[in-house]
Formats: C-alpha cells, sequence, structure tokens
C-alpha cells in the first residue's frame, strides 16, 4: 500500500513517455493522454492525501534497503497537501489549455514531466533525489516558457536556465556538504547525525546556507528573482498560470521540507543569528516585491513581482522558528498558489480576448468581460489579504506568529506589503470597473474552459479560506520539532 | 527539421544541401565507426563487472552514429534519423527502465528491489536491463540532440 | 602532501580554465572548454573515480563541446568560411570587456568565493575522510555489492541501491530530448 | 588512459610504484587545519582549485556578453562542485570501487561518485537545452549579446 507513493511518480513519468511514440500514427494525441493523466494523478493524490489523513503517514525506501542506505519517499500530510495540490493544479491547467497551451506531443509530455518532477520533490526525503528532482521540474519549466511565440520567449527562458541551474548547482554544494560532515543523503539519519556533528560545525553551517541560498533561487527571493518577471511575462498564459502555481511553490515546502526534516527546530535553536539573517532575508523580499510591483505596467509583471513578495511571507513564517509561523508559512504557500494560478489565468483570459498587456489595456474589460473580470477582482482580493479568501489567513498566522516572538520588522513587513498591494491592485480594479472606454473592440471569442479556469479558482480561493481552520488543524500535527 | 510551420521560425531556412566530407573523413570514419561502437556497446554492457555502464556506453555509440551522420551529410542518413522518429526510443528507453523497476512491485517487493525476481543471479541480470534501457535512451537522445541543433 | 601528479593536474586544470574565462571568440572557448574537461576527467581517474572520469571525457568532453561547436557554427558564421562575421563577433564582444568591470559580477562571485574558501579549512584533508568509519556507508555498499555478485560497486549503488536517482536521471534525459524538439519545432501539433 | 580506468590495483597505471601515490600520501587527516596552515592547504588543494573554479564559472555566466560563453561558464561552474565530490570520495592509499576480492583493502567511497555521475548527465541534458536556446536566439534576433538582446527588450517595453 505504501508502494502508491511511487507511483505518484511513476504515473506522470509512464505517461509522459506516451505523446512522442503514439503521436507517429495519430495526430493531436498530446492533449487527451495529458488529460487522462493528470485526471489519474489527481485521482491517485487525493486517494493517498485520503488515506494519509486516516492511517498517518505513508513510508517506503526503495529496493527495501534500510533508510541510511537507500532512498526513503514518504507521505505526510505536509507533503500529501501539496502533491494534491501539484496534481490538482496539473489538472486545472490542462483545462486552461485546451486552446492556448501544450497541444503537441513534446509539448504535453513536458507538461507531464513538469507534474512528475514536482510531485518527486514532494514525496522524497533524499537530500540529493531532491536535487535530481528539482532539476526535471527545472529542465521542464525552462522549455515550456521557451514555448511563448514571442521573440522575448526564448531570452526568458535562457535566462530563467542559467539562474534556476546556478541555484540547483549551490543547493548541490549544500548536499556535498552535508555528505561530507555526516556521511549520511536521508533526511532522517542527518538529523541525528547532525545533532552528534554539532550545530557550529562550519561545514553544518555552510551547507545550511548554501541550501537557503539555492532553493532561495529557486523560490526567487529577492535580489535573485530577476528570471521569475521575464519568465511569465513570455510563456504562453497557460503555462505561466500553471508554473506561477507550482514551480516556486514546491521549492519553498523542499526549503521547509529541508530545514525542519533534516536540520530540526534543534537547529534553528541553536543558530539564532543564522536563523536572524534568513528572515532579513525574507523580510527584503517582502518589501522589495511589492515596491517592485508598484510601477509595473503590464499585468503580468506586476503579478510575478506580487509572487516575490508573498513568497517572502511564507518563508519569513519558516524564519521565525514557531510551529504557528510555518504552519502560516505553508498555508500562505497553498493559498496564494490557487489565487495567483487563477489570477494569471482570468488576466490571459482578457489579455487573449482584448490583446492586452498593460494595466491601462485592461480598462472597462469588466463590461465586456464581466465574469472574467469578477474572478480576476475577486483573486485580486484575496491576494491582498481581504477575508474570507484564504489569503488572509496565511499572513494573519505569519504575523501573529511575528508579533508573538518579537520579530517586529517581519510583522511590519507583512503589514506594510498588504498596504503596498493594496495599492497596485487597487490600479487594476480601477481600471477594470471605473474606467470607460469608448469604441471597445468586442473580445475575441474565449473558449469556456479559460473563463472557467478563474472562477474555479475564485471559488476555490472561497473555499480554502472558509476551510482554513480544518486545514490548519490537519497540518498541525505534520510540524513537529518547533516550538509552539 | 521542420520549417514549414508558421508558428515558429524555421531555424535553418532553406535545409543545405552539403556535400559528403572529403575521402579521407569518409574513410576514416568508415573504418573507425565499427570499432567505437563495438566499445560503447561492451561498455554498456558490462557495466556491472568493469568500469562504464548505460550512460557512457550510450555516449559512445551515439558518438559513433554521428560520426557517420555529419560525415557522410545528414540528407542520405534517410528517413531513420528525423527527430520526430529518433524520440521514440528514449520514451522506449525510460518505460523499459519502468516496467524493470515497477516489476518488484507486482511481486510484492519493494520498487526497484531486484532480488525479488525468481531468475537466479536477478540482481546481476536486472542491472544489466536497466543498463541497457539506459544506454538506449542515452545514445539515442544524444543522436536527436545531435540532429536539432545541426539542423538541415 | 598532494602528489606531484594530482598537483600537476590541478594546475593543467587551472590553466585550461583560465583559458576559457581569457579568450573572447566563442569557438577557442569551446575548445579550451574541451581541454578542461579531459583535464578533469584525468584528475578523477587519478582520484580513483574511473566510472566518473569517463563519463566527464565522453560527457563532458565528448557532447558538450560538440554540441557547443554546433552551436557556435550555427550562431556564429553563416557558413564556416565566413571569418569576416566571426572575427566581427570577436571584436564585437572584446570591445567592451575591457571597457568597465562589472560591479555585480564582482560582488556575487567574490562573496560565494569568500565564503567556500571560509569552510575549504573544515574539510577533510584530500584522501581521508571526516566521518568517523562507523557511520561510513562506502564499506556497507562495496559488502552488499558484492555478495549480490555486482563487481562495479558504483553501477551497483547507480541502479541495485539508489536506483531512484538513476530513474530520476533518464527521465533527465528524455526530457532534454523532448524539451530541444520542442525548442525548434515549437507547436507542432501532433 | 584505458589502462588506469581498468585497473584495480593501487599504483598500477600512471602513477609508478608506491601504495596509491596518486593521492595526498602522508598529511595525518586532522580536522580543521591544525597541522600548519601550508601543509593544511596543500593537503587540500583540490578543494582549493574547485572554488576557483567555481569563482572563475560564475563570473562568466554573470558577467560575459556572449551567451554561448555564459553555459560554458555554467559548465565550468558545475564540475567545479563535482570536484568537491569526487575529492572527499578520495582514500589515501584506496583504489577504485571495482571489488576484487574479499579483502580487497580500502576502497574509495563510492557514492559521492554516484552522485557526480548523475549529475553531469544531469548538467549535460541542461546544457543542451541551453544550446538550443543559444541557436534559437540567434536565428530569432541575430544576436547572441546579451546587452543587444536587452536593448532590442527595453525598446520593446517602451513602445508599449
Amino acid at each position: 500500500m505504501s508502494d502508491a507513493v511511487v507511483v505518484l511518480v511513476a504515473l506522470p513519468v509512464v505517461a509522459a513517455t506516451v505523446p512522442p511514440v503514439v503521436s507517429r500514427r495519430v495526430d493531436g494525441v498530446g492533449w487527451p493522454v495529458a488529460a487522462a493523466a493528470a485526471t489519474a494523478q489527481t485521482a491517485l493524490a487525493t486517494w493517498v492525501g485520503w488515506r494519509v489523513l486516516a492511517d498517518g503517514p505513508l513510508r517506503t525506501v526503495v529496493a527495501g534497503l534500510p533508510a541510511v542506505l537507500g532512498i526513503e519517499l514518504a507521505v505526510d500530510r505536509l507533503s500529501a497537501a501539496f502533491v494534491v495540490l501539484v496534481a490538482v493544479a496539473g489538472l486545472w491547467g490542462l483545462a486552461y489549455t485546451r486552446r492556448g497551451g501544450p497541444r503537441s506531443a513534446p509539448g504535453a509530455s513536458l507538461y507531464l514531466l513538469l507534474l512528475a518532477g514536482l510531485t518527486g520533490i514532494c514525496v522524497v526525503r533524499d537530500v540529493f533525489t531532491l536535487y535530481v528532482f528539482l532539476e526535471i521540474a527545472g529542465l521542464a519549466a525552462y522549455a515550456l516558457v521557451a514555448l511563448g511565440d514571442g521573440r522575448d520567449a526564448a531570452p526568458a527562458a535562457l535566462r530563467y536556465l542559467l539562474v534556476g541551474t546556478v541555484g540547483a548547482s549551490l543547493y548541490l554544494l549544500g548536499v556535498g556538504y552535508l555528505y561530507v560532515a555526516t556521511g549520511a543523503l536521508n533526511m532522517g539519519v542527518l538529523a541525528d547525525r547532525l545533532a552528534t556533528v554539532g550545530y557550529d560545525d562550519r561545514l553544518v553551517l555552510a551547507a545550511f546556507v548554501l541550501v537557503a541560498v539555492g532553493l532561495g533561487v529557486k523560490i526567487a527571493l529577492f535580489p535573485v528573482h530577476t528570471w521569475k518577471p521575464d519568465a511569465y511575462q513570455a510563456a504562453p498564459p497557460g503555462i505561466t498560470a500553471v508554473l506561477a502555481a507550482l514551480v516556486s511553490t514546491v521549492a519553498a515546502y523542499a526549503l521547509v521540507r529541508v530545514v525542519l526534516a533534516a536540520f530540526t527546530g534543534a537547529f534553528l535553536a541553536a543558530n539564532p543569528r543564522l536563523v536572524a539573517g534568513l528572515r532579513a532575508a525574507a523580510v527584503l523580499s517582502i518589501v522589495a516585491g511589492a515596491l517592485l510591483a508598484l510601477p509595473q505596467r503590464r499585468v503580468r509583471r506586476l503579478l510575478a513581482y506580487s509572487s516575490v513578495s508573498q513568497f517572502g511571507i511564507a518563508v519569513a513564517g519558516l524564519a521565525l522558528g514557531t510551529r504557528l509561523g510555518v504552519l502560516g508559512g505553508v498555508v500562505h504557500l497553498l493559498g496564494h498558489a490557487v489565487m495567483k494560478a487563477g489570477a494569471f489565468a482570468a488576466a490571459g483570459t482578457i489579455e487573449a480576448g482584448y490583446d492586452a498587456r498593460t494595466v491601462d489595456e485592461f480598462a472597462d474589460a469588466a463590461a465586456h468581460q464581466p465574469v472574467a473580470s469578477a474572478a480576476l477582482a475577486t483573486l485580486v482580493l484575496g491576494l491582498v489579504g481581504i477575508p474570507p479568501l484564504v489569503g488572509f489567513f496565511g499572513k494573519w498566522y505569519v504575523a501573529l506568529s511575528a508579533v508573538r516572538t518579537g520579530a517586529w520588522a517581519t510583522a511590519a513587513a507583512v503589514l506594510l506589503s498588504t498596504a503596498l498591494s493594496l495599492a497596485y491592485f487597487a490600479r487594476l480594479l480601477q481600471r477594470l470597473y471605473l474606467e470607460r472606454r469608448e469604441g471597445r473592440p468586442t473580445p475575441a471569442p474565449v473558449s469556456t474552459g479559460m473563463v472557467a479556469s478563474g472562477v474555479l479558482a475564485a471559488l476555490a480561493a472561497l473555499g480554502l479560506g472558509l476551510a482554513s481552520a480544518e486545514l490548519i488543524a490537519a497540518l498541525r500535527p505534520a510540524i513537529e520539532g518547533v516550538p509552539p | 527539421m521542420s520549417d514549414g510551420d508558421p508558428a515558429s521560425p524555421g531555424v535553418s531556412g532553406e535545409p543545405r544541401e552539403r556535400p559528403p566530407d572529403s575521402p579521407v573523413v569518409t574513410t576514416t570514419v568508415r573504418l573507425l565507426v565499427p570499432f567505437v561502437v563495438t566499445f560503447g556497446l561492451y561498455t554498456m554492457f558490462h557495466g556491472t563487472s568493469s568500469v562504464g555502464g548505460g550512460f557512457q556506453g550510450g555516449v559512445v555509440v551515439a558518438a559513433g552514429v554521428i560520426a557517420i551522420a555529419f560525415a557522410f551529410g545528414l540528407d542520405r542518413t534517410g528517413g531513420w534519423l528525423r527527430p520526430g522518429a529518433l524520440v521514440v526510443l528514449p520514451a522506449a528507453g525510460v518505460l523499459g527502465f519502468a516496467f524493470v523497476a515497477g516489476g518488484p512491485l507486482v511481486l510484492g517487493a519493494a520498487f526497484l528491489d531486484l532480488s525479488a525476481y525468481p531468475v537466479a543471479k536477478a540482481v546481476v541480470f536486472g542491472v544489466e536491463a536497466v543498463e541497457l534501457c539506459i544506454g538506449a535512451t542515452v545514445a539515442t537522445t544524444v543522436v536527436l540532440l545531435f540532429r536539432s541543433l545541426g539542423g538541415g | 602532501m598532494t602528489s606531484p601528479l594530482v598537483a600537476a593536474l590541478l594546475v593543467l586544470l587551472l590553466v585550461a580554465a583560465g583559458t576559457v574565462v581569457w579568450l573572447r571568440d566563442p569557438l577557442s572557448t569551446v575548445v579550451a572548454f574541451g581541454v578542461y574537461s579531459l583535464g578533469m576527467a584525468m584528475l578523477w581517474a587519478v582520484f580513483r573515480a574511473p566510472d566518473v572520469g569517463m563519463t566527464e571525457a565522453a560527457v563532458g568532453a565528448g557532447v558538450t563541446t560538440a554540441l557547443f561547436l554546433v552551436a557556435v557554427v550555427r550562431t556564429g558564421a553563416a557558413d564556416p568560411g565566413d571569418t569576416q562575421s566571426r572575427s566581427r563577433a570577436v571584436w564585437r564582444s572584446r570591445a567592451v570587456w575591457r571597457s568597465r568591470p562589472d560591479w555585480r559580477s564582482i560582488a556575487v562571485v567574490g562573496g560565494l568565493v569568500a565564503a567556500l574558501l571560509w569552510t575549504v579549512p573544515a574539510l577533510p584533508a584530500v584522501g581521508t575522510s571526516a566521518v568517523p568509519p562507523s557511520q561510513q556507508v562506502g564499506p556497507a555498499y562495496v559488502e552488499r555489492a558484492s555478495a549480490l555478485g555486482v563487481d562495479n560497486v558504483v553501477t551497483a549503488v547507480l541502479v541495485a541501491f539508489r536506483g531512484f536517482d538513476t530513474f530520476g536521471e533518464v527521465v533527465v534525459v528524455y526530457a532534454a530530448g523532448v524539451a530541444v524538439l520542442l525548442v525548434f519545432d515549437g507547436e507542432v501539433v501532433g | 588512459m584505458l589502462d588506469v580506468l581498468a585497473t584495480a590495483g593501487p599504483g598500477v597505471g600512471l602513477a609508478t610504484a608506491g601504495p596509491g601515490v596518486g593521492l595526498a600520501t602522508a598529511g595525518p587527516g586532522v580536522g580543521l587545519a591544525t597541522a600548519g596552515p601550508v601543509e593544511a592547504l596543500a593537503d587540500r588543494a583540490a578543494y582549493l582549485v574547485a572554488v576557483v573554479l567555481v569563482g572563475l564559472g560564475l563570473h562568466v555566466v554573470v558577467a560575459d556578453r556572449n551567451l554561448l560563453r555564459k553555459v560554458v561558464g555554467l559548465n565550468l561552474f558545475q564540475t567545479g562542485i563535482f570536484l568537491v565530490f569526487v575529492a572527499a570520495a578520495a582514500r589515501t592509499g584506496g583504489r577504485s570501487p571495482l571489488v576484487v576480492g574479499p579483502d580487497g583493502g580500502p576502497y574509495a567511497d563510492p557514492l559521492p561518485q554516484v552522485l557526480v555521475l548523475t549529475a553531469i548527465v544531469v548538467g549535460v541534458s541542461v546544457s543542451a537545452l541551453a544550446a538550443a536556446l543559444v541557436v534559437r536566439i540567434d536565428a530569432e534576433q541575430g544576436t547572441v549579446l546579451a546587452d543587444e538582446l536587452d536593448a532590442g527588450q527595453r525598446e520593446v517595453t517602451e513602445r508599449e
């Protein structure tokens, strides 16, 4: 039964081998195969999630070896939440890209490999295997960004590749130092051995910084965020929505998992200055992301810079070193993924309808595309953090924990970023609803899938918000080893 | 290299009609390649007992194939070197790996637990089967990379 | 003390890497990179890592260098004969190089090199291991591999013990093939 | 070349006599540089070279104008990191991890070698995609120089 964990990763990989083979005979087979695989993956992920909730974590070691020799895969409540997010967002993304996104056989294969890589990151408990799956997801993401039809797609993809690979390599060097210091790669074994090696050992400290910086590049924290606005602007709208939802979110989950499972709360407690440094980097990212978003004229770049700020909040939650802070960060990761994906989808729908790129060109869109505009407005308000949408609760818990532990800078940054986000999103809402534009061309026909995906995301954001108490209660036992 | 597709710019413009290289190159390649490919296959097959394995062997075999293709001109290699056709073998290699590794699951053991197969010296044969799948995938993908990048 | 052979190979690596950075013309850079990769492959063979040395020689020096050569030909000049446009590319890239030091790179590289130099003394001397024998996995892998009848321990670990990494790696190779197809053919349906 | 790879015995092949003369011979395996700074750094020459390679590679990635040279720099950066793994795997007087008999004597640590083997192949896959992107950029925009691309990009943004 715990083999289901392996099937979670193997299923999208096997499905990804089908399109190029079948497309030799049958044309247009890319999207259907991807849709079938994503549906099966969603079913399996929800089943695994339900079993984990009922019977506790699923755990298996590849080839039946002891954990110190083999590769351990495990799904606890925290992993299950992200596995389900990846599967559902993968399926949701396909509904959007029925017309826009990857229809060709290679495109569908890479889309499934992206899901396989991201799912792999969520289930592995070995720090090197995490690197391999980071590169699978990374490589698929670089190529999917290059799918954009503008001239800026290939340069944006190459810039993303260069920065992303430097980040992954720094993470790999951190793994190397951990192995040299402890002789282990499994997170559980690392936790024990790091305690014996000592939390002040130079190699261990260097490994923590390298892992944090490496994954920080993948999360696109300031100042290593420059790849994100270009990539999200250049990619096809459907791909941008899925990348915005999953890639940085799962990288942030990886940071939480490595810090809590391998280094553990004891390491954080033993190195207050280091943790304060991580928190300062997060705060810098929160503020810088919001400030950079203010002057943006293109909607996608505005949403991308807002992501830089929101991920800063999630990392700040982790860097508070308290269970409430980490929980707030995790909930914010899940909520932000849903809202940001929906916002990109809705904006993409309006973009496709009017070939509108900048905020000004979104003027008076509500009159002709009321549904997409309503979805975009709801999601944008959620991103600002207006309850009862889920955007509020993640921020609230991080800010609450910051106040309780006396991390005033973090609390202030969260409030400031909320105010700034209200400022830059209000401009968008004002254009959508209050600005009149005569002689507005009737919008080009937009597939129902595109509009529905925006609405679905808005409803999900509302649902998650209303159920946030249950979500917190479900996730709480999975965060251990840190003071409350 | 399909450059008929308006959506993405045909990278190489007109397919280049490059004459085959000078006879020195073609004879050298004709003499050399059989040994290169044999060494590659040896490395691939004997991954368990000597240095080497699927990756190294696959790359050496690919080097041999590419030497032929580039020496005798890409267009003469006919249909079997078209990128669309070339991607089938890597897909089959990954599928083969998944099945060899997934077999133990069906037999009640853990994923990739090759000792679960009811064959004598199951692990050695299992490892070599996986090495072959890796070799096939790597060799064909490297040829595909050169074919796509080389254009023509 | 590092043996003279290893010292010589390390100097070769530094010289080759320095050449790669110093030369401006893309074609010469790639050739120097080939030399650098072969030097690294030799060093790894001397460090008792023949599998890795062979992989670096075949994959690093072979495929990567050859791919870059193809890329240089495709981007440097319309056809190899056209030296005029290639020299123009060299002139253009060399002209700016000396004019303004790139503060961004100095900050980033300086910070990283300083941090890594800070950790070098903490690393064990080359040839010894910081981890006490009881915690080392190497001997355990050797013992299990020979028990299974697989003489090459690296292959045994690569496939039998940590096969999931290799599964991921084969997926990366497949993804690269599909990705390059996508980059060039774009969204050709079917 | 092949002779070294296929051998199993220490000291056979390139290096002449002496046990495992290919590696740092004496040099007590002490922790933090206590055995004299010069001696300690000499024992860790490979790590020092690795750090220099990482620095050179990252410098080329960040500062160079030619996109293809950035990708070559990325490979320098990655191989420098792999050198740290392989140097950590080496064992004085050790043998390459090919089992030759029941008491085959100390072997080099196979695990970091496996990790580097995997990482090299991942590296070449990413470099192949990067090379393909450079070729496409050159085909679409006629230049592979980063600042000429940025200039084109800025002019696009102004126009909107």
